[in-house]
């Protein structure tokens, strides 16, 4: 057999049951709860309007520089919405639907996008990590995660977020095969959202799906509809129940578009379409779930007005109370906290002479 | 002489350089069409082309090390990593290999690139966007880097940077990227790599510093002179390594006591082997010991707490009196 | 008390720890099969399984990350590098995240992970096997940085160091693994993290060393015994960080002349701290400058002529007599 | 389509031209000069001669520590002979038959591994890179060479080695993945060679084969019989060819063994069989290649006896000018050569107070 092909086990699909006009393929289907449908569209659309607020509070100055999601929830609430709370979510920094969903506070949320490291604490009662700014060093968190589950005898998961771009990384490529070889319980949901920044998708690689990355590490890659929620849902489900039952690791591509801009400090216009923007609009993940729920009869005009004033009036009080919360924030002794069990002499003295510096300065301003 | 701001001041050099010399090749993430998130290289593309203003994939160390092979070859690469935080991805390309290749080969290949990369505090940024390692670059023999600390010293630096034939780190204090503006000559100007600069003469004691903590540290001086008469020497290091110490001890032996002020963790720091020197070299003319005012040895906290990590005039004017009352 | 070898204690360490409690789990490249390329866990997996011991594929980010993830999650990853030479690759990893995950969370997550790789040259190793970078993850705040100088302490703070609930750095003097054998008690014995400790009295001057560096130390001060009756202190740090300045501090106040041994380059190296701190709290006892003796901040030598490269006896006991004339 | 196959236009395909016994498929036979197969033929015999050698210099003492090629040469070999003297080889470490083609000098092999740092000075005439130690590491520049390659007009390709092992690693991903999205010369050829030090193949990856990794870049893979010369050949010219005329960049796995220890510091027999060793050693590189010289008539065992002896020649001629010239190496001062183009004012200091403890030193050592 001089010349042969080799067989590869590996098939890449593409999934997506609820249509851009939100018509669904019954023979995909899934049984969710109505219960659960709704809650997956009110926590949708909490996101959005929690989003453009942010957006808002920035532009007044109120907060600092964030990554908005619009246009992204259903590419991880969808994933995210099938884990128990024993699973472990290890975040990127675009996932805001999910982390509600898993309890985050929308205080939190602006707490630390204020600034306050307090922001980012993690609640006793969430296996969730923090947010990870280092493009795609977090997948490898996940890894270890899933590995200790596995060792503790656990059948939790270990779902770990991430873009298009970080598909690049090292530490993607390390992360994956790692999950390979130790067929470990871990889910790798990549929200290819088109752009990395400015730099676009057939930029950022010259294969034609990101999925097809999975056959690199002989595991099971899927493509799915990313502004599709069951198509999400179901992938997700699939993937967790492989590998809770020990058949290893799955790669996700939900393929979706980031609609807003990268950062607040970001300005799209440089690098995309306002077309392009448009287009994707018309592809919108709530809308489309939306229609679904409608034309199910979960949903009506009313409902969903009543809904809207509902989370509008749970965002202008978090607002209120987030910003009640920092006034008593700002301690700046806090930044000694937390580097340690124990603080070791240097830090000791550091503080201390910290302490003697800000009396110091304070001295100084009385007197001029 | 148009005034610029750094940003400014360090595209103009670029853009020269690229004009000069078609072996110049600027590289990273969203330096192309975007321009650079803080719009460093903008207008590159438009003026270059494709061929020669690269947007890359979302990965350092292969910027880095793509980067070396281009270098190795004989172009000149001046790449960009975004945040002096995502720099440590590219330490193993550094030091395994940019900073080794003229040692390796025994002088056949030299590595002539440029690591661009904005660092330190004091712009309200995100987590992990305000790091200040510089030390890890410092400590690699064979890797020069260097830090700026205006308009005009940037631009003339960076032109010496990408001319030098060896791997140059250098850094940008993003503080003070739009900050203020500063006359810059439209003619070339360059100043050399392992030099160090007097910036204000005074004979009562030395402050050293550089990059986003000039700024600070004059303030302090002009402070010190008004309020309290007197007469601080500033230094400004401009270079990192190779660290010029003569101009460093010369002014310690004059004045015979030094402040050394950066905004990188203590311990460790770059001001350690500032200390270290003056000990080495100006020890008997030393009337106190040489002061840190530093970062703290911690998290750089969230933006909202940042003012109180970094040094300022006042932590700077403190240390000053206290080597005066020492 | 039975004697061993470093590489022997070092096993001890692990196998004790692994046996009395179950968090504690072995990886890195060639640890389990092969027992490691140094042999410090050999048997390891055939006394606990491959579930405790791993053999990793080879990416040593992702060997330091995935500790990471175990370490957030309740283990005691005790992770290798094969060489310190190629634990840049794991740098980012350490210091965006090991180093930050207890104040990041606020405290509700903790990294108790060791990262353990030979260091140091001296056993005519191939390229990129020589290296002493222990400098960079001395500057990071949150992560601790130990190297041991023997069998016995080596044990002891191996075993610290697993216990440690903060990520610790923990460097082996590949030169010292089998250079000499010492009593280590089989029983339990720790030493703490962020302690020195003074090996030999003196009052002449101070010697401070670590790691490999400690016996040309000693039998520099023994030399200067008996060939210059010169009674020499020595110092060994143990923990380069947190660095325990108070031993330091306490015998260049006695001793007022001081000179600190290390192989890594000299500048901005561990060194400059050490002169840094002394500068700090014992300038006035100070009699003469700190002097350093170190590796030169050149690319370590091939092995024919590395021992050019390292400190050895003569340049300690040349640093020691100049230091004493002073 | 809600549920749809995505095409993938690669396929992955495995090629043997040369059966274990060294008989050739006629279809698939390349048309190779006369004078060329006997050239490679020496070259492969010269570099495993020489590393036997080498072998027993290191356990006389007379070396320190290297890594052994035997058993794969053809596999970097093969690959190697297809270029051009301006094309560039980026080396790992076990491509010795590969270097010595290019024009290394068995002296140079030698005192490299003697611990001079003049052994691995590269002649004006090699466009070539040192060994590179960091697994993975070298393959970066391959890609920034092939990148300035295409900058500078030219029609030459960077040819990059590594083992089955650097595949693991990050600098592996982001090199393969630049060189697919900027379509570069490059070709990229991994040396299986089933070992990792102790990590086999399998524990290494999931993945069925190396080659398929090439799909997750959109670039073209295949996995040749690395101890099959005539293969590898083939597909590096065929990727070469390609890489030439604009195409972009090829993967090439080998599929071959270390037959012989790691580096001379490990002791095989801890992790794997006699009898695998044995196996592998029927499907020897050079026998094989043997065999169907002898077959094609240009080979007699004459010949290879008049070859082996002036091989042997060739080393011990080697060996014995190297050691002469040690002699002469050694001066310490030269670590402080080619640090920076210009030596800065503390190396000099640097350097003058080395000269000085020397001396002091010498001193020392006639008063005693
Ligand atoms: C290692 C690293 N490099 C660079 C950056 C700067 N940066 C932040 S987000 C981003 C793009 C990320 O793209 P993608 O992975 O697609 O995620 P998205 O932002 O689209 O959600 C970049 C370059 C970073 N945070 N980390
Ligand atoms: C980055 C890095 N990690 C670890 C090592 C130590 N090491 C040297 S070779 C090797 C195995 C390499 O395996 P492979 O890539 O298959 O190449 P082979 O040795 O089989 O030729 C290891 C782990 C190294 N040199 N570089
Ligand atoms: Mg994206
Ligand atoms: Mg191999």
């Amino acid at each position: 057999m001089p010349k042969t092909k080799i067989e590869l086990p590996d098939t890449i699909e593409h999934l997506c049951i609820l249509n851009e006009r939100g018509e669904v393929d019954p023979t995909l289907e899934p049984a969710i709860p109505d219960a659960l449908l709704l809650k997956l569209h009110r926590t949708m659309l909490l996101a959005r309007r929690f989003d453009e607020r942010l957006l808002s509070l920035q532009r007044q100055g109120r907060i600092g520089t964030f990554p908005p999601i619009s246009g992204q929830e259903a590419a991880h609430l969808g994933a995210a919405a099938v884990l128990r709370p024993s699973d472990w979510i290890v975040p990127a920094f675009r996932e805001m639907a999910a982390d509600i969903w898993r309890g985050r506070s929308l205080e939190s949320i602006i707490i630390y996008n204020n600034g306050f490291n307090e922001g980012g604490r993690i609640p006793a009662d969430r296996n969730d990590m923090p947010i990870s700014v280092p493009v795609g060093s977090q997948i490898l968190h996940a890894v270890g995660i899933a590995w200790a589950m596995r060792y503790r005898g656990k059948d939790d998961v270990a779902m770990t977020f991430f873009g298009d771009g970080a598909t690049s990384q090292g530490d993607f490529h390390e992360g994956l095969n790692f999950a390979g070889v130790f067929q470990l319980p871990v889910v790798f949901v990549c929200q290819n959202n088109q752009w990395a920044i400015s730099i676009p998708r057939s930029k950022q690689t010259r294969s034609k799906t990101l999925a097809q990355k999975a056959i690199a590490y002989g595991i099971p890659g899927i493509q799915v509809d990313g502004n599709d929620i069951l198509a999400v849902y179901v992938a997700a489900k699939e993937a967790i129940e492989r590998a809770r039952a020990g058949g290893g690791a799955t790669l996700i591509e939900c393929v979706t578009y980031r609609l807003a801009m990268h950062t607040t400090a970001d300005d799209p216009k440089r690098y995309r379409t306002d077309a392009e923007v448009e287009e994707w609009r018309r592809k919108d993940p709530i809308s489309r779930f939306h229609g679904y729920l409608m034309a199910k009869g979960l949903l009506s005009e009313e409902a969903v007005k009543t809904e809207e004033e509902a989370i509008a009036a749970e965002i202008q009080a978090a607002v209120e109370r987030a910003e009640e919360e920092m006034k008593s924030l700002g301690d700046p002794l806090l930044m000694f906290e937390h580097a340690f069990a124990e603080m070791p002499a240097y830090l000791k003295e550091q503080r201390a002479d910290f302490i003697r510096s800000m009396a110091e300065a304070q001295k100084e301003e009385k007197h001029a | 002489m148009p005034k610029m701001t750094m940003v400014q001041a360090l595209n103009l050099a670029l853009r020269q350089e690229m004009e000069k010399d078609d072996s110049v090749i600027v590289l990273g993430e969203d330096v192309g069409v975007d321009g650079g998130v803080f719009r460093v290289t903008d207008g590159l593309l438009q003026a270059f082309g494709e061929s020669r203003v690269v947007d890359t994939p979302l990965a350092e160390s292969a910027i880095a090390g793509m980067s070396i092979g281009m270098a190795v070859y004989g172009l000149k690469p001046v790449c960009e990593v975004q945040f002096d935080g995502f720099s440590y991805y590219t330490m193993h390309q550094i030091e395994a290999h940019a900073s080794r290749l003229r040692g390796r080969s025994q002088g056949r290949y030299h590595v002539p690139m440029v690591l661009r990369a904005p660092y330190g505090g004091g712009v309200r940024a995100l987590e992990h966007h305000s790091e200040s390692r510089e030390v890890f670059w410092a400590h690699i023999p064979g890797l020069k880097m260097v830090i700026p600390s205006g308009p005009r010293n940037a631009r003339a630096l960076l032109v010496a940077a990408i001319r030098d034939p060896d791997p140059v780190i250098f850094y940008e204090p993003k503080a003070v990227y739009r900050a203020f503006r500063e006359e810059v000559p439209e003619e070339e100007e360059t100043f050399p790599i392992g030099k160090s600069q007097r910036v204000r003469e005074g004979r009562d004691l030395t402050l050293i510093a550089y990059g986003a903590m000039m700024r600070p540290t004059l303030e302090a001086a002009e402070e010190l002179k008004q309020k309290h008469g007197v007469e601080a020497e500033v230094i400004d290091l401009l270079t990192i390594s190779p660290l010029d110490d003569s101009l460093l001890v010369e002014s310690a032996r004059k004045t015979g006591r030094v402040a050394v002020v950066h905004e990188a963790p203590r311990s460790f720091g770059p001001g350690a082997e500032v200390v270290a020197r003056l000990v080495e070299k100006a020890f008997f003319h030393l009337e106190a010991p040489v002061a840190r005012v530093t970062g703290y040895d911690v998290l750089i906290p969230l933006f909202s707490r940042e003012q109180y990590y970094l040094p300022g005039v006042a932590r700077i004017i403190d240390a000053a009196r206290k080597l005066l009352s020492a």
